[in-house]
């Protein structure tokens, strides 16, 4: 079989990639009309159980660019059982990440001892400003809604403890 | 003055001839008053191209044709090939003229006096007569590959020569 | 023509010229971008291409140009602006210069030059001149490297085109572009004049040659070094902005569809259809409806050849200048040669 | 007065002979033309100072460093965890390549070993990240000679094996997956499968660019002949990776040293080209994605059951020492030094 | 006879194939030669095999035209076949004096200027066809040997091309029709010999030959445009009133012998043209670019140099020669250019040989003697033997360079010289040896071989017509070449191996016993070094072998014919068939009225033949008739009448006795020189002084290239560049100031010994005032343009006005 | 349309480009100087060729132009070699003729 020059064999790719395209649709989305589902496991935003947290420090000390700010103060928290002492316990006044910082790393959420952080797949939160980047816990809160299950995982996987 | 009113004479294309002509004064002037080269290039393109226009008033369309292909097509290019090659900056250069250059003024004023006068003298009142149609390629090229074929090779000869030797001119080795 | 002249007055006309010549560019010109740079391109790399503006995106050109047009126009602080400014202009005129010679119908036509061929040749060189003083007047580097990269390359490849119209030349009999869509819709193939006698078949490789020359003559890909954007960073026009970027937008496209224009007008039978489909003998004899299914027919064909330019724009590569020199002088141009002394053996003796 | 360096006044002296010489012979005004680190060209990474005789580039001073970022320093701070993650930085297309050596180094220390079946993960996922390295590299190597398609297909198929890395790791570009001892998380399910459709469209996108771009006669004008780097040469000056292979010289990492990584279980070949040129080099390149492809779809077969992780202890600490790992990343041999 | 029609054909007709199928061939090789699984050389020779066939049909269609027209009517009918049974003729039915037999003419304008029109054509008559068939037969075997002796070359391709379109600008030659295709074909011949004699360009001595031939033969190509230039500017006025025109071959003919031509015309320009022709023949002065032409590939050597090349240079005094006939009054005189150069020729050429190692040197002077041989044949009036020797000679020396290409190719590995590297090859190369025996003694002349035939005929008509002298000239020539070629086929062939032929070369390291081979040789011409691409591919190589059959087919081929060929004009044996088919008879032929077309179809150059009349006069020789006598009213003459000796064996005694004498005493001395040491000859040279001399001057080559290199390119080049350099310096920069020191000078002069003597005052002004006006003048002299356009317009307007006012 | 009109033309250009021909300084700017004096001649060969109504007069003014390209081709690469040998194209420079 004659050879058929490269220079033919190119054009052939691209009108073939083209009939394709008409043919089958694009391989891209059309984004705001839209929208890939990201993989359960994505790392998009790191959601924050307010509730779970006692401002231990252990996420900002472990960030690698500690772009974790964490207040919190001591307090009385009503006992657990009725009567009994009051506990104290670290309130959190100020959870903050600055996603401008950010490496989305995932070390906060995996040395948290409490699952208070969680990774949410949501990405559409970019902002004009830099600095509005910096999202408080509410935010983070907000953000709980959003995290998945964990996925099964593949055949052969011990669970994990 | 009454030859001026000749039945004959059309007066659009006159009109059309004297403000190319002075397009072509002007520009021609610039050519060789100008101080930056580039700029005189592009000057000497609007007198070509004036040429040309001239040429075609003159019912000369190959002619024309072939001014606007050899000159602004080729020649010119080679020109601001040339001045780009040795270094044309940008802005104006004071020293384009010569110290002698006062001779020119007279030399050229001189000429221009005298062929003027000479030719007021020969021509004047002479009309030229409007062609129906402009000259055809046809008669051009029977006169190129008939009479003057010999010197049409010699030509091509003497092309052939001059790119020769400009790459052996040229050549950097 | 006499139709046209005798119905409307002598400024009507005028103004209809006018106005057709700017449609004849900038109609084509719209048309290529949105086709194929927009559409075709963007399918071939699987993907829709601009969807917003209009249906289809079909009135993204206009977003684009009203972007560009409110864009500031930058003129770098050493450039000698008059030329800056100049130099798109040329370009974009010389292309409407171009459009004039380019027959859309049997009397739809803007003027007849006896020399029509070598009219547009002589015109389509001009705009070397634009190119190369834009890429001087910049005061960048890069961008007299593109200029005169762009310089050489249209010179180079200026000479093949010719040489391969020649063959079109000697075939047809004549250089005026409507005798030659009349020879090739007049005539015939060994007696069979179904389709006519369109010169791609008789002149296939200057046909070749034409396309490739107009491929480099449109610093297209593979002949792009003058505006190579991983190079050059776009050549000479680096630092155009704004609506002078779009002068030299619309006239990289404009030219192509006139270069389109003329090739269909060459070698693919231009404007006509077969004549003997309806019997004409002679130009004469070609009705008037010709005169609006012409430009039509035209417009198809300049698509199918721009659609071929730009195919190959979006697969190739592109070369290295010293290749691309090679290619023009040690390839192009003796080939164009070869194939006039063929056509010009073959006119004589057959 | 300013003191310059040796290499300073050396290149001075090398750019005083390029003027020297273009004096002599000059055709053309010569040009200094510097291109980089904005231009399109060089991403921001190096600088070239180039003297022009026309189109031709008679001088030319590459300037590199623009990107040091100062991984060394920044490591002396930090955790091992931390490093992971910043380690993943180095070379952002092919990431998950550049924690693996780090890791091994860090196992070695403590002298432990991941479990199997995270070591098959480990080596599906390092082939993977060389398939995105290499498969941007090569349609973008159409981009750099002006070809627009490519790159487009390249990054279309990209996109399904970064879809494959985040869905495993969660991370596209910086995985931060591996961890001492092991992984993080073990394949979620149904990642296998989609592996294998993956894996082939990539071939089939190798035999898309093979016939775009590789077969191309502009393509192989422009590359064939170029750079030629004898294999003597690439030995003396240390090359690796496929720039080495392409000098024909036989030599992987991958086969030629045992790592606790999965390549003993699998059979592939390593290619060599005798050229030496750019050709070479890019085709060598293109063959090692296909043969990544093909090591993935076995290693995916094989794949074992077993945990993802050995016993470590929870606050990881390092034991004094040094260490050094090195593999065959998807560019060249990347290799670290650990001292802990 | 009279009137007969003379037949034609197919072949005949379209003759002008025969180069034009080469011409597309090489560009077929050029262009797809490479991507050929034989890389182009087939295309090569399919292509001049199919002209060999359209060659060998238009010889037999051209025999049967001449037998038509001299009666033999019965085959006038007989188409191809019937050729067949023309080809030998009952009896010499013909005989000398026969009728006029009309070459075949075509043309077609190529272009057309001022009423002159330019045609390319056919000029076909029995010296084309006897060249046409020879060109494609030797060409056709040399590519098949080239096949061969090449293989594995790097450039292959292109010498096959070359190759190739050498073959077809001999044959445009041949075939012109007009002056033009003839410079066209000589040209490209010019030009295809330097690429294949510089085919191995890269090692210098190659390059040099190539470019010593090149400008060698570009000098005698002034004369051939010279000499065009004269004979069109003479003849063209009676061409054109006689319906051709002054390029017209048959025109120039007929105007030659008009007898209206003028005599100091055809002279000068047949000088001019003979000049063409010593450059390309390479006769005396002209003859060193042969020998060290020698360079290129053996195959080359054996096509340029011994049959096509540089018989081109005899073929263009053959063709015209009713202008040389005419113009050096050959047959009047007892002495005339031609044979002057061609006697000398002989003799210097014959004694350079003896002293050549390198075996294709050898041949090459021998060539150069033989050519000398042809060109005093057509000096005397022996137009049939000269032109026969070319056709014996091609054959029999196309076979001894093909046998030293063999001979080196696996004899000496790629050796040629004969001292060093050969010797007793008999043995191990049978066929070679054969072969290259048959062909030496056909060269040699001796008797019943091809060359004695035709060489004895030149010796025999010198004689006969009247040039004694040149006679001897040739005897003693007969003499010399046995000689020479009898040391060579020695050295070869017989006494002990040496050198590479005994196989040294095999020992380690043969590339330095190759460069010690090399080290002492004169000049390093021979393509032994560069051959190694060639030879890499037949590794096993051990020892001198036979070679293979692509190298001695065709040997034997060519040694046949070398015997056989003769035949076809011997007289002993009472057979002319080449005089038959080949002499253009000298006879006066009636013009047509109307210079039309009247004759057929077939469209002719312009004189067109209606009838013949006949060739009435008694065959008696010089007495009457075309170049002896103006034609008569009405009629024209193409060739002069000339008449040959009768052979006869007691004629033919004084060259064989010395043909054999050479050889005897030859063999003696070589044995003597060469293996003997107790010969009386053994070292001759360095005993006896005289001897030694000769011996120094013959291995100089006379210092020619001395002088052309040394003395005459210094003494030309270098004092005119210096002259240039001392005008320039000297006259041009300061022209102006030396008039004006010059004027003072002269004042001076004049002031102290005019002045001082006779008058005082008047003088010394004008000295002052030269002076002076110099100084004036200097500034002038700027150096700028700008300046000099200044004052060229300035006084061009001064000037204008001047004369405008004078004519008001 | 008068013949003088076009002479006068032609004259006054061709004294314009005599008086660039002695007062530039530049090489590249003479020979651009030449080119107008050329352009001029050609205007009068048309004018003239007008005049006859013949064609003659296009045919010279063709081969002017074809000339006056090869004059450029040669005339470049002269100042282009120059350049190369002295950096400089200023006429008044070149005095290596001077008397």
């Amino acid at each position: 079989m004659p050879k058929v020059p490269g220079l033919v064999k190119g054009l052939g790719v691209t009108m073939g990639t083209l009939f394709r395209t008409a043919k089958n649709g694009a391989d891209t989305v059309q984004y705001p009309h839209a929208k890939e589902a990201p993989p359960v496991r994505a790392r998009g935003v790191i959601a924050l159980r307010e509730d779970n947290c006692t401002a231990c420090m252990l996420c900002a000390r472990s960030c690698p660019d500690w772009c974790i700010y964490i207040e919190g103060h001591k307090q009385l928290a009503p006992p657990r059982r009725a009567g009994g002492k009051p506990r104290q316990v670290n309130h959190l006044d100020r959870f903050d990440i600055d996603y401008a910082l950010c490496m989305y790393c995932g070390i906060c959420v995996e040395v948290c001892p409490f699952d208070a952080l969680f990774w949410s797949p949501e990405y559409e939160y970019s902002e004009p400003r830099i600095a509005d980047l910096l999202h408080d816990k509410d935010k983070l809160g907000e953000w709980m809604e959003t995290v998945p299950e964990a996925p099964e995982l593949e055949a052969g996987a011990e669970k994990k403890k | 003055m009454s030859s001026m009113l000749a039945a004959d004479v059309n007066v659009a294309q006159n009109v059309g001839f004297y403000i190319i002509a002075a397009i072509m004064v002007f520009g021609a002037l610039r050519v060789v008053s100008g101080r930056n080269v580039v700029h005189t290039a592009l000057w000497l393109v609007v007198v070509l191209g004036g040429v040309a226009a001239q040429y075609l008033l003159a019912a000369a369309e190959f002619v024309a044709i072939s001014q606007v292909m050899v000159y602004i097509g080729a020649v010119m290019v080679l020109f601001l090939f040339g001045i780009m090659l040795t270094r044309a900056t940008i802005g104006e250069e004071s020293d384009l003229n010569n110290k002698n250059w006062s001779i020119g003024i007279p030399v050229s004023l001189l000429l221009a006096g005298t062929l003027v006068w000479v030719i007021v003298d020969q021509y004047r009142g002479e009309v030229l007569a409007s062609p129906d149609e402009p000259m055809s390629t046809t008669a051009i090229s029977d006169v190129f590959l008939r009479e003057g074929l010999v010197p049409f090779l010699a030509l091509s000869f003497v092309l052939l020569a001059a790119a020769i030797g400009a790459i052996v001119l040229a050549r950097k080795d | 023509m006499m139709s046209i002249a005798l119905e409307i007055p002598y400024w009507g006309q005028s103004l209809l010229r006018v106005l057709g010549g700017i449609g004849a560019v900038l109609l084509p010109a719209g048309t290529i971008v949105y086709l194929f740079l927009f559409k075709m391109m963007s399918f071939m790399q699987s993907r829709l291409g601009p969807m917003e503006a209009g249906p289809y995106g079909s009135m993204q050109l206009l977003a684009e140009v009203g972007k560009w047009l409110q864009k500031e126009d930058i003129i770098p602080e050493n450039a000698d602006a008059k030329i800056y400014k100049l130099a798109p202009v040329i370009v974009l005129v010389s292309t409407f210069l171009l459009v004039v010679v380019v027959p859309f119908g049997p009397d739809a036509l803007f003027t007849d030059f006896s020399a029509g061929v070598f009219y547009a040749l002589a015109i389509g060189s001009v705009s070397v001149i634009g190119i190369l003083v834009a890429g001087w007047s910049s005061a960048n580097k890069y961008s007299l490297l593109g200029g005169l990269r762009a310089a050489g390359q249209l010179i180079a490849y200026e000479l093949p085109m010719v040489l391969a119209v020649v063959g079109v030349v000697i075939q047809a009999g004549s250089m005026n572009l409507q005798q030659i869509v009349v020879a090739q819709n007049s005539g015939s193939i060994f007696g069979w004049d179904g389709v006519g006698f369109p010169f791609v078949l008789t002149q296939f490789v200057g046909f070749l040659i034409f396309m490739i020359a107009v491929q480099a003559e449109l610093t297209q890909v593979p002949f792009d070094m003058p505006i190579a954007e991983s190079e050059l960073v776009s050549g000479y026009m680096t630092e155009y902005s704004g609506f002078r970027f779009l002068i030299f937008f619309i006239g990289e496209f404009a030219t192509a569809g006139v270069f389109a224009f003329i090739a269909s007008v060459l070698f693919l039978g231009g404007w006509g259809i077969p004549f003997s489909w309806f019997g004409w003998e002679s130009l004469d004899a070609v009705d008037g409806w010709m005169n609006i299914v012409g430009p039509v027919i035209m417009l198809t064909k300049m698509l199918v050849l721009t659609g071929i330019i730009m195919w190959v724009r979006f697969s190739y590569p592109r070369f290295r200048e010293d290749q691309l020199q090679k290619f023009a002088w040690k390839v192009l141009i003796p080939l164009s040669l070869a194939n006039i002394a063929v056509t010009a053996i073959l006119k004589v003796a057959i | 007065m300013t003191m310059l360096s040796e290499r300073q006044q050396m290149s001075y002296i090398a750019a005083q002979a390029a003027d020297a010489r273009l004096n002599v012979e000059l055709e053309t005004e010569g040009m200094t033309l510097n291109i980089g680190p904005q231009h399109p060209a060089t991403h921001g990474t190096l600088r070239i100072i180039a003297r022009l005789d026309g189109e031709q580039v008679v001088w030319a001073e590459p300037s590199a460093g623009y990107m040091h970022r100062g991984y060394e320093k920044l490591t002396e701070v930090r955790t091992f965890p931390q490093v992971t993650a910043l380690i993943n930085r180095i070379d952002w297309l092919g990431s998950f390549a550049n924690e693996v050596p780090f890791i091994l180094a860090a196992e070695q220390l403590m002298d432990i070993e991941a479990p199997p079946r995270a070591q098959h993960i480990r080596t599906i996922l390092f082939e993977l990240s060389r398939i995105a390295n290499v498969s941007l590299f090569l349609g973008d190597l159409g981009v750099q000679m002006g070809a627009v398609t490519p790159v487009f297909m390249a990054f279309r198929d990209r996109e399904y094996v970064l879809n494959l890395i985040e869905g495993a790791t969660g991370g596209r570009f910086h995985p931060n997956f591996d961890r001492i001892g092991g992984l993080k998380d073990d394949l979620p399910k149904g990642w296998l499968d989609e592996t294998r459709q993956v894996m082939k469209k990539l071939r089939n996108f190798c035999d898309e660019i093979e016939d775009l771009l590789f077969g191309n006669e502009i393509f192989q004008s422009r590359t064939r002949g170029i750079g030629v780097i004898p294999a003597d040469v690439a030995r003396q000056y240390g090359l690796s990776g496929a720039n080495l292979r392409a000098s024909g010289v036989d030599w992987d990492l991958r086969r030629d040293q045992s790592l606790p990584l999965a390549y003993d279980k699998v059979d592939f070949r390593v290619w060599t080209h005798p050229d030496g040129d750019s050709w070479a080099r890019c085709w060598i390149r293109l063959q090692e994605v296909r043969e990544a492809t093909k090591i993935v779809d076995q290693l995916i077969e094989t794949l074992p059951p077993g945990p993802v992780m050995t016993k470590v202890p929870r606050i990881i600490k390092v034991p004094e020492g040094e260490a050094w790992v090195s593999t065959e990343k998807p560019l060249c041999e990347i290799g670290y030094y650990v001292f802990s | 006879m009279l009137g007969a029609t003379l037949s034609s054909g197919w072949f005949l007709e379209n003759a002008w194939l025969i180069p034009l199928i080469p011409a597309i061939g090489f560009v077929f090789i050029i262009l797809f030669g490479k991507k050929m699984p034989q890389n182009g050389s087939e295309i090569g020779i399919v292509s001049i095999g199919i002209s060999l066939a359209i060659s060998i049909g238009a010889t037999f269609q051209w025999i049967d035209r001449v037998n038509s027209a001299s009666g033999g009517s019965d085959y006038a009918s007989g188409g191809f076949f019937g050729a067949f049974r023309a080809i030998f003729p009952t009896a010499a039915d013909g005989g000398y004096g026969a009728s006029f037999v009309e070459p075949v003419v075509r043309s077609w304008t190529w272009w057309q200027s001022g009423g002159l029109e330019f045609g390319l054509g056919q000029h076909i008559d029995g010296l084309a066809i006897m060249l046409l068939l020879l060109v494609t037969f030797i060409s056709f075997l040399v590519q098949i040997y080239s096949t061969e002796y090449v293989s594995g070359d790097r450039r292959y391709t292109h010498f096959f091309a070359s190759l190739t379109l050498f073959s077809a600008g001999m044959l445009v030659m041949v075939l012109a029709e007009n002056m033009l295709q003839l410079i066209l074909g000589w040209e490209i011949m010019g030009l295809c010999s330097f690429m294949l004699i510089g085919h191995w360009w890269e090692e210098e001595a190659n390059s040099r030959a190539a470019l010593k031939a090149f400008f060698t033969v570009r000098v005698g190509d002034v004369g051939l445009l010279v000499g065009t230039a004269i004979i069109f500017f003479g003849a063209n006025d009676w061409a054109v009133e006689h319906g051709s025109n002054g390029f017209s071959i048959r025109g120039i003919s007929a105007w030659a012998l008009s007898g209206e031509a003028s005599q100091s015309v055809l002279f000068w320009g047949g000088v001019a043209l003979f000049i063409a022709s010593i450059g390309k023949s390479g006769q005396f002065p002209l003859h060193t670019w042969l020998p060290d032409a020698m360079a290129g590939p053996t195959p080359v050597s054996s096509l340029l140099h011994s049959s096509t090349m540089v018989v081109a240079g005899v073929f263009l005094v053959a063709r015209l020669y009713p202008v040389f006939f005419v113009g050096f009054d050959i047959l009047d005189t007892t002495v005339n250019f031609i044979t002057i150069i061609g006697g000398i020729t002989i003799i210097v050429a014959a004694a350079l040989a003896f002293v050549q190692d390198d075996i294709k040197k050898v041949l090459a002077y021998s060539t150069v003697s033989q050519l000398g041989y042809m060109m005093l044949g057509l000096g005397v009036g022996a137009w049939l033997p000269a032109v026969f020797h070319i056709f014996t000679h091609a054959f029999f020396k196309c076979a001894l360079f093909l046998g030293a290409g063999s001979i080196s190719h696996s004899g000496s590995h790629h050796s040629f010289d004969m001292k060093k590297d050969m010797g007793g090859l008999a043995k191990k190369m049978p066929i070679t040896a054969a072969t290259w025996m048959v062909s030496t003694a056909a060269l040699c002349g001796i008797p019943f071989f091809s060359g004695f035939f035709s060489k004895d005929e030149i010796i025999d008509n010198a004689s006969h017509n009247g040039y004694q002298f040149f006679y001897y000239v040739a005897l003693v020539g007969a003499f010399m070449t046995p000689a020479y070629m009898t040391r060579a086929t020695y050295l070869t062939f017989f006494g002990k191996p040496r050198g590479a032929a005994a196989g040294e070369h095999h020992d380690e390291g043969h590339d330095d016993a190759h460069g010690a081979a090399h080290a002492d040789h004169d000049d390093h011409h021979d393509d032994a070094h560069d051959d190694h691409g060639a030879h890499d591919d037949h590794g096993a190589h051990h020892g001198p072998h036979e070679s293979p059959w692509r190298i001695t087919a065709p040997l034997i081929v060519l040694s046949i014919l070398a015997i056989g060929s003769g035949y076809l004009n011997a007289p002993a044996f009472g057979t002319h068939y080449f005089t038959d088919w080949v002499e253009p008879v000298g006879v006066e032929v009636a013009l047509d009225d109307e210079y039309g077309h009247s004759s057929g179809e077939e469209e002719s150059a312009g004189i067109v033949f209606a009838a013949v009349q006949a060739g009435d006069e008694e065959y008696d020789g010089k007495a009457k008739g075309c170049g002896f006598a103006d034609p008569s009213e009405g009629t024209v003459c193409y060739a002069p009448k000339l008449s040959h000796a009768v052979f006869s064996w007691s004629k033919a005694m004084p060259s064989i006795i010395l043909v054999f004498a050479g050889i005897l005493f030859s063999a003696w001395v070589c044995m003597g020189i060469y293996g003997d040491r107790r010969n009386p000859f053994a070292g001759l040279t360095s005993k006896f002084a005289p001897a030694r001399w000769i011996h120094t001057l013959l291995v100089n080559k006379y210092y020619l290239d001395h002088l052309y290199e040394k003395v005459i390119v210094f003494a030309f080049a270098h004092p005119i560049a210096r002259a240039a350099y001392w005008v320039n310096q000297n006259i041009l920069d300061a022209i102006v100031n030396n008039v004006g020191r010059g004027g003072r000078r002269t004042g001076e002069w004049v002031y102290r010994n005019v002045d001082q003597r006779v008058v005082d005052g008047a003088v010394n002004a004008s000295g002052l005032a030269a002076s002076e006006g110099g100084h004036a003048l200097q500034p002038v002299q700027s150096g700028k343009v700008n300046q000099y356009g200044a004052l060229l317009f300035g006084a061009a307007t001064v000037g204008a006005i001047v004369l405008i006012l004078v004519n008001i | 349309m008068y013949a003088v009109n076009f002479l006068i033309l032609a004259a006054v250009l061709f004294s314009i480009g005599v008086f660039g021909v002695i007062a530039r300084r530049n090489a590249v700017m003479v020979l651009m100087s030449i080119e107008l004096i050329l352009n001029s001649v050609n205007l009068n060969l048309i004018a003239f060729a007008m005049m006859n109504n013949s064609p003659e007069g296009h045919v010279f003014a063709l081969y002017v132009i074809a000339v006056a390209a090869a004059e450029v081709g040669v005339g470049l690469a002269m100042v282009l070699m120059i350049y190369r040998n002295r950096r400089s194209i200023a006429l008044d420079e070149l005095s290596v003729m001077k008397g």
